[in-house]
């Protein structure tokens, strides 16, 4: 079986860590678009997604970047990607991900980059 | 024909829980197929966004309905079949928006097809609306000599 | 009627390499059907079993042939039909001996039909040979209150 | 995917230590018997399978363990299992492989268990 999916958010000083665990498809989609949403409501600009532990992203969860991003970006916040390993970089770097997205390493090279500009390199 | 003409089925209700299993099971075909990890994971993928259009948008999540995924594997190609009795669509009509277009329009979709034409080597739709609309994709397999 | 019934199939070419895919499948309906941990490893067992008989005993190994496996659940039960079209067999006429005695006679086979009947609470064979031999085995889903 | 099937003997002083990985079924069997006809061939009689790592087993696997263990216990040795964990416990209780073979929590415990008696308990 493969491992479930999960999603929990962190507050950690001013930044959201949102993690992923497992496979985001169009069934597990809708819990991470739930998370984002519920960190933006709650009035988180700075958003960091762990996906040190993500498996699996379709576009499903693809979109879930693509929706909040320039909403929170417009406030001069940032939806930042970290811990992308080998097996799941292939979608986002086919659709081009890697030039509008900020991706770190890990989640703390994420916290260090708000700030330092945009989020866009702008 | 050197070798026998492998097939498989897999058949479930049209879920998005389902979705996992498909992965595994097109995955083990690749595996027999001999086709590497990363080769394998598009495959996977390539089918997964096939089979969520087919639940989300032939089927509305209608779970009495069945998605069908079929996998035929010769010596040099591994061909993917996928059938939906749904509304059917113009594939030709789907414009296909830059992601920064996309992203500036607050989208959360389509990138599905985009991500199953650079993943496979051939997609191709036949629909005929009322009837049945057929995906047929594949994937050359590296001589193995 | 309160829910759909949900039906399953999975189709792979006759070969003792597919019986782990056959196992992936059998224990994702499982999960789906509420199965704890235990429970879902003897589905996986018992199907697992009654598919290497059909690869073994009715194919003979013959890849050209096909074995299919069927799930269905409803809200109380989970089944499974596994039919094949070989030889056909006598269950009743199976003898089962003890392990005892079959180690004694370094015998290597003969523990399978017997760990299907354990694993699950019905076990049924119709034969008829030529023309198609069907295997019916049932589990018994827990109330989910 | 699941863990690949290994099989892999280790003589380790008078012991013919032969290692279980991943899923023994009707596919993988035939490896784990030459395993052991290989030990035996080579004179080995005190046949340890380390099991620690065996993630399900089903009758194909079982039956190398019956069609073995007479002919080493007849020449004096045995065939012990151990390491077997919870979740592939089942079908060896199941079929009351518990009172015919010598069930040891690891290789050590394993090794120490031979010369005690005939193997059998008896
Ligand atoms: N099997 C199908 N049946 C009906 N419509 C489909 C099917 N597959 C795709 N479509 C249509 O094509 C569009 C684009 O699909 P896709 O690129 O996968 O993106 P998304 O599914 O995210 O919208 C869908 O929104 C839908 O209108
Ligand atoms: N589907 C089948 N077709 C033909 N013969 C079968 C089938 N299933 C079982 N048998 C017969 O029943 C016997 C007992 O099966 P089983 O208990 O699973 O042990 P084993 O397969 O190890 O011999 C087999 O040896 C075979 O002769």
């Amino acid at each position: 079986m493969p491992s479930p999916f999960s999603v929990k958010t962190d507050l950690e000083g001013g930044f959201a860590v949102i993690r992923l665990e497992g496979a985001v498809d169009a069934h597990t989609a809708p819990r991470f678009e739930a998370a984002v949403q519920s960190a933006i409501d709650a009035g988180q600009r700075r958003i960091v997604v762990d996906c040190e532990r993500l498996t699996y992203i379709s576009s499903a969860g693809l979109g879930v970047f693509m929706g909040f991003v320039e909403e929170v970006r417009d406030e001069g916040g940032d939806i930042k990607i970290c811990g992308l390993n080998e097996k799941v970089k292939q979608p986002f770097e086919i659709l081009g991900f890697e030039s509008l997205y900020d991706f770190c390493p890990d989640v703390e090279a994420a916290k260090g980059r708000f700030g330092e500009a945009s989020g866009r390199g702008e | 024909m050197e070798r026998v003409e492998r097939r498989f089925m897999l058949q479930v209700p049209s879920s998005t829980e389902n979705l996992a299993l498909i992965r595994e099971f097109v995955g083990s075909t690749a595996q027999q197929a001999g086709l590497d990890a990363r080769e394998a994971a598009g495959l996977e993928m390539a089918v997964d966004e096939a089979c969520a259009n087919v639940i989300e948008h032939a089927y509305g999540h209608d779970v009495s309905k069945e998605v069908v995924v079929r996998v035929t594997l010769d010596g040099e190609t591994l061909s993917i079949d996928i059938e939906d009795t749904g509304r059917g669509f113009d594939p030709g009509a789907i414009d296909q928006e830059e992601l920064e277009q996309l992203i500036n329009k607050r989208k959360t979709g389509g990138l599905g097809m985009r991500l199953m034409t650079k993943l496979m080597d051939e997609v191709r739709y036949e629909i005929e609306p009322g009837k049945k609309n057929a995906l047929h994709m594949t994937k050359r397999l590296r001589k193995q000599t």
